[in-house]
């Protein structure tokens, strides 16, 4: 079992014959993913990775009839691919670019049929360790196992990963949210899923300072989450006012700093390291209990 | 990217929200012919800084206007202080010369995006200018963005704050402007405080902000213009013209990580050892041999970075191509610098063992805490 | 009986105290039409006509419950001061403006909610003879009776009042909907009002060149209308190309022109009568069968 | 209102969408420096006129180069009658001189708003040019007002017309750029006929028409200075700027009528009895005295018109002043001109009686009918 994706999902690549489609969807395909074509305004009809290519997702929906698909279009086009695949019906859209204009995602936002979810912008995508890999993430550290991982950070995931693996409980799925202010899944929706994932016994949560989504998230954790939950928050050394290299990640005022998440997240119930290192080994005590 | 007062300024008139009479000088002899110009007995020197707080700054004040060339001379060129700058404050460079005006009241005006919202929110207030951190909450109303922002909402807002009378169509009209130049400039926040309601019923805009989307700079062509580049870190602009994320902080650790989560937890960790890190530096996550090299030679530019930090995890990036841009720069830094190395993920064998055929002075190490520990003490060290 | 107005409709007027507002609010209280108040911004609190003064349609709607609303904003701000109306929650807007731009009118009518019924714009309005005149018609011809009328002229309306007036026939309620290519209540709306009510008896409809709205109305009367019909059509010698003063009011291609309509409506069973002059005879010898 | 090829064209490049070279001339001097800028051996001469079907009408022409000066001294300042312009034709004051593009078909293209859709509306056909009134119809695709037109849109029309390659992308681009242009400057009508696909898959608009709406000029400043008054009656101009709507036809019976409904229903009852209106005239509902005096006295400046029809529904408007206004001008007509008043409604005892004691010489009768036969009767027998 799993979140979202697994061994069956047919994953298509927007802006799949360009350098970071090509190269990651290659990763991907080498990881066991199902990608069945690309999108690639101008190149329909021609093959790529030995796959069809086509001009427009609704001709791909047509002709392979994809589950999911992954977004590697340049920021400036990449809102207008996001709500291409929605309007074709696709029904999880991965967007790893980054550098989208904030205004741009209000409309995806806005736009988005309840049919489609988003993960991302500027986000290294979702894994089910072991079956399909759609985004950036490097494979090897992941292992099927036990855990679910949520996270606003990039490498920060990996650490994640690589400790549960280490830890040996492996994971179910790992989620990238991303970054930017404005974006798709938030901490809850897949808190929600993993809590319904009957093979996810525990869930690992990475947030960091800007906004208050963790702190939402430890509200929803107190009354809907049974799992045990570790949390890891960057950014407790910040200064307030800078963008933390994340557009999402700014203390503006009071607002959006580590210790707050952090005291939200522990009166919720939720074990919280202040190491970036010991996110897995919390995660095992918990599930050792 | 933030935009100076003038410039908001230049752009609310444009909009047709009004805002004083005021003349721009950037060297003492333009003051003279700016103040034929306002013809005013009395005048408002603004220094232009990307930072607020410059009131109680000494970085407004009113004086005579047969004394603004004297005044103006005390402070171009120096540094502003101001609770928003830090310490080492911002350069005057520029002088906004304002003649004075005289409000009714003075109330808040401001458009942001709303992450929570996911929307732009517009926040009215009845009390503006500097008691806007402790007067009553401003009242907020989240603009649908496909409907977005109905004139009658503008007035309605009016109402809502306790405006009567010609303060009523002409909020309205400053509220419609303001929404309008945040959506068509991309503006993360536009915010007028004070916005001074006149006895007429009419409204100024005395102060003004406006935040672009750095995003979005690659659609507003025209603003990329209104960059002032001085008014940030030279090294923090010397980092993002070569695609570096880099904000420059007050320690002697010196930080290059790839990912801004990875960056900011590598941060934590030095201040929990006892440290304090110099900068936050994220190489990106499809960074290159070139791009690491770089990172490290503006690290070892810096006189108070004592040690560096190197703290990868190889992704999608190759560890290899880390340890080979590290040994790129490492030979040409100019000075002796310890560098800790902290190197894993994809590759991460053959890094190793290259930074070590490379000869590159350091430890390496394959623990976060440790890599954290090991800087720390190297610092002190030094 | 009538349809959407009558004596007990509380009506508001926008644009209270400005000269159009004023001289029409002054006629339709003559003519016993029950005007609660008015919104202008800026003059909230004063009273005009006796009546209060809101500064906006929100205030007036909690002080003084319309139903309906009039308006005779000027054109640039005429579409806020319908959706302002829409927004405040009242269910009936008449708008009389001339000249507000098309763009407008389309955000109008993506916007209109479903709660709110349109008139308008660029009409005379509505009025139920004898109860309640919404607009700029002169309510002197109007005599309460049997007939609904519906146009989308303003004079031509009166002379199709007048003539039902001068046959005996009087008139429920007479609907302008208006010159203008995109506006609110349609030919098919009125028509199944005045289907529905009890005391119309016959349907007077007053079209003219442009668009095909009389050929939908010719297809709607044939299957769901079963009152008697006639029908004058303006614009049989219009040049193709050319707006006749409304900007609706022009045949493009083939489109819209007036024999089309005419041959549409007779073979829908309507009574089509080529000269303006014999509307209301037409339709009196209609009922006398 | 209606714009040239040359300013839609200037539109088109502003906004992206790629024209033909081509140079604006209005006089046979500026062509020798005009062939200069185009360089080409051979040039399209294309007459300026508000109205298409110009090929058909000699309005455009290849030549070369070397005889376009005398091709341009034969056409400037003639009038071109096609099959949309009416007997008279329009005057050629302007001439856009462009360099023949070649092209590997040629597309149909426009956004239109559409009344029965309430929406603006795509066309795109794959067959333009002269062709597109036989060809298959263009693919209609309805824009949501609230979400607006999508740039996978474009790309999805692209294919849905059977384009494929690097065509697919630059067609996107030119319709998302149509739309844009449509709405930024309230135009009803925005044609590309033909868009020429050229080889390389790229898009070249080879003739342009823009329709503005005139309602909407208000806020398009820029494009009321795109007017020009030439191409339209001269009447027609004069009455807009005296706020009359009027529209010239062909025949003798100058109508005066209140309200644009029974304006065209006056025309109707004339033609049926056997006469033919001069104009289409509506003074409007609010009008006064002046105007209708003003409206007369236009009418009575045209040759062709033998007798004027007034036919006035009083309602808001009273009959004294409309008798009142015809008074004013009737005694300073500068020649004998029977009047036919149809006077009824508010007032129009008085109005009459007005009219009347005023001596206007005329025919006054309540009937519609009765009016309309009358004045065809005494334009036969004058």
């Amino acid at each position: 079992m799993s979140v979202l994706i697994h061994k069956q999902t047919r994953v298509l690549c927007q802006g799949f014959t360009g350098k970071q489609g090509t190269f990651h969807c290659q990763q991907a395909l080498e990881y066991g993913t199902d990608i069945v074509g690309g999108v690639t305004p101008g190149k329909g009809g021609a093959r790529h990775l030995d796959r069809p290519v086509f001009d427009t997702v609704a001709e791909a929906m047509a002709a392979v009839q994809p589950d999911a698909s992954v977004i590697y279009v340049p920021a400036p086009m990449a809102a207008d691919a996001i709500l291409e695949a929605a309007a074709a019906g696709i029904g999880l859209v991965v967007c790893i670019t980054e550098g989208i204009p904030a205004a741009d995602m209000l409309r995806v936002k806005a736009l988005l049929p309840a049919t489609t979810r988003l993960i991302g912008p500027n986000c290294p995508g979702i894994i089910t360790s072991g079956e399909c890999k759609i985004g950036i993430m490097p494979g090897a550290i992941h292992k099927p196992g036990v855990v679910g991982i949520v996270s606003r950070s990039g490498t920060l995931t990996y650490e994640a990963v690589a400790q549960t693996t280490a830890e040996g409980l492996g994971q179910t799925t790992c989620i990238g949210i991303g970054g930017d202010p404005i974006h798709g899944l938030g901490f809850i929706d897949c808190l929600d899923l993993f809590q319904a994932d009957a093979a996810t016994r525990g869930i690992l949560l990475v947030g960091e300072i800007g906004g208050v989504e963790e702190e939402e998230a430890a509200d929803y954790i107190r009354h809907h989450v049974r799992k045990p939950v570790v949390a890891y928050i960057a950014g407790t050394t910040a200064p307030p006012g800078r963008r933390m290299g994340h557009a999402g990640a700014v203390i503006a005022g009071a607002l959006g700093t580590a210790e707050a998440k952090k005291a939200a997240l522990r009166e919720a119930g939720v074990t919280v390291v202040d190491s970036p290192a010991r996110m897995g080994r919390a995660l095992a005590e918990r599930l050792s209990r | 990217m933030r935009l100076h007062e003038y410039q908001a300024k230049a752009l609310f008139a444009a909009c047709g929200i009004a805002t004083p009479p005021g003349v721009v000088v950037r060297a003492v002899e333009e003051v003279a012919p700016a103040l034929v110009t306002l013809a005013t007995p009395r005048c408002v020197v603004k220094a232009q800084i990307h930072a607020g707080a410059r009131g109680h700054a000494g970085g407004v004040r009113i004086v005579a206007s047969d004394e603004v060339a004297a005044y103006a001379k005390t402070i171009l060129g120096t540094r502003l202080v101001t609770s928003q700058t830090g310490a080492s404050g911002l350069p005057v460079d520029t002088l906004l010369l304002e003649a004075p005006t005289t409000a009714a009241s003075e109330l808040y005006l401001a458009c942001v995006l709303d992450r929570r919202a996911g929307a732009r929110v517009v926040l009215a207030g009845r009390q503006g200018g500097m008691g806007i951190e402790e007067g009553e909450k401003p009242v907020a109303r989240v603009i649908d963005t496909l409907r977005g922002f109905q004139a009658y909402e503008g007035r309605q807002l009016a109402r809502e704050i306790g405006l009567s009378g010609r303060a009523v169509a002409a909020f309205g009209d400053v509220v419609s402007a303001l929404v309008a130049l945040a959506v068509e400039h991309d503006a993360l926040l536009v915010e007028i405080n004070p916005l001074m309601l006149c006895e007429d019923g009419s409204f100024l805009a005395a102060d003004g902000k406006i935040e672009i989307d750095d995003n979005a700079l690659f659609r507003q062509a025209a603003l990329e213009a209104l960059r002032d580049p001085r008014q940030g870190d030279a090294k923090d602009e010397e980092a993002r013209e070569r695609g570096l994320q880099y904000i420059s902080l007050d320690g002697d650790i010196g930080c290059l990580v790839n990912g801004a989560g990875l960056a900011m937890a590598t941060m934590d960790l030095i201040a929990q050892a006892g440290g304090r890190p110099a900068n936050f530096l994220d190489v990106g996550g499809g960074t290159t041999a070139q791009k690491v090299a770089e990172a490290l030679r503006l690290l070892a530019r810096d006189p108070r970075v004592k040690v560096v930090l190197v703290n990868i995890f190889g992704g999608i990036v190759r560890c290899d191509l880390i340890a080979e841009g590290l040994l790129l720069a490492a030979s040409s830094l100019g000075r002796a610098l310890p560098i800790v190395v902290r190197l894993v993920g994809t590759r991460e064998e053959e890094g190793r063992r290259a930074l070590a055929e490379g000869g590159l002075l350091g430890d390496v190490t394959q623990d976060l805490e440790e890599a954290a520990q090991l800087a720390v003490r190297r610092a002190q060290a030094a």
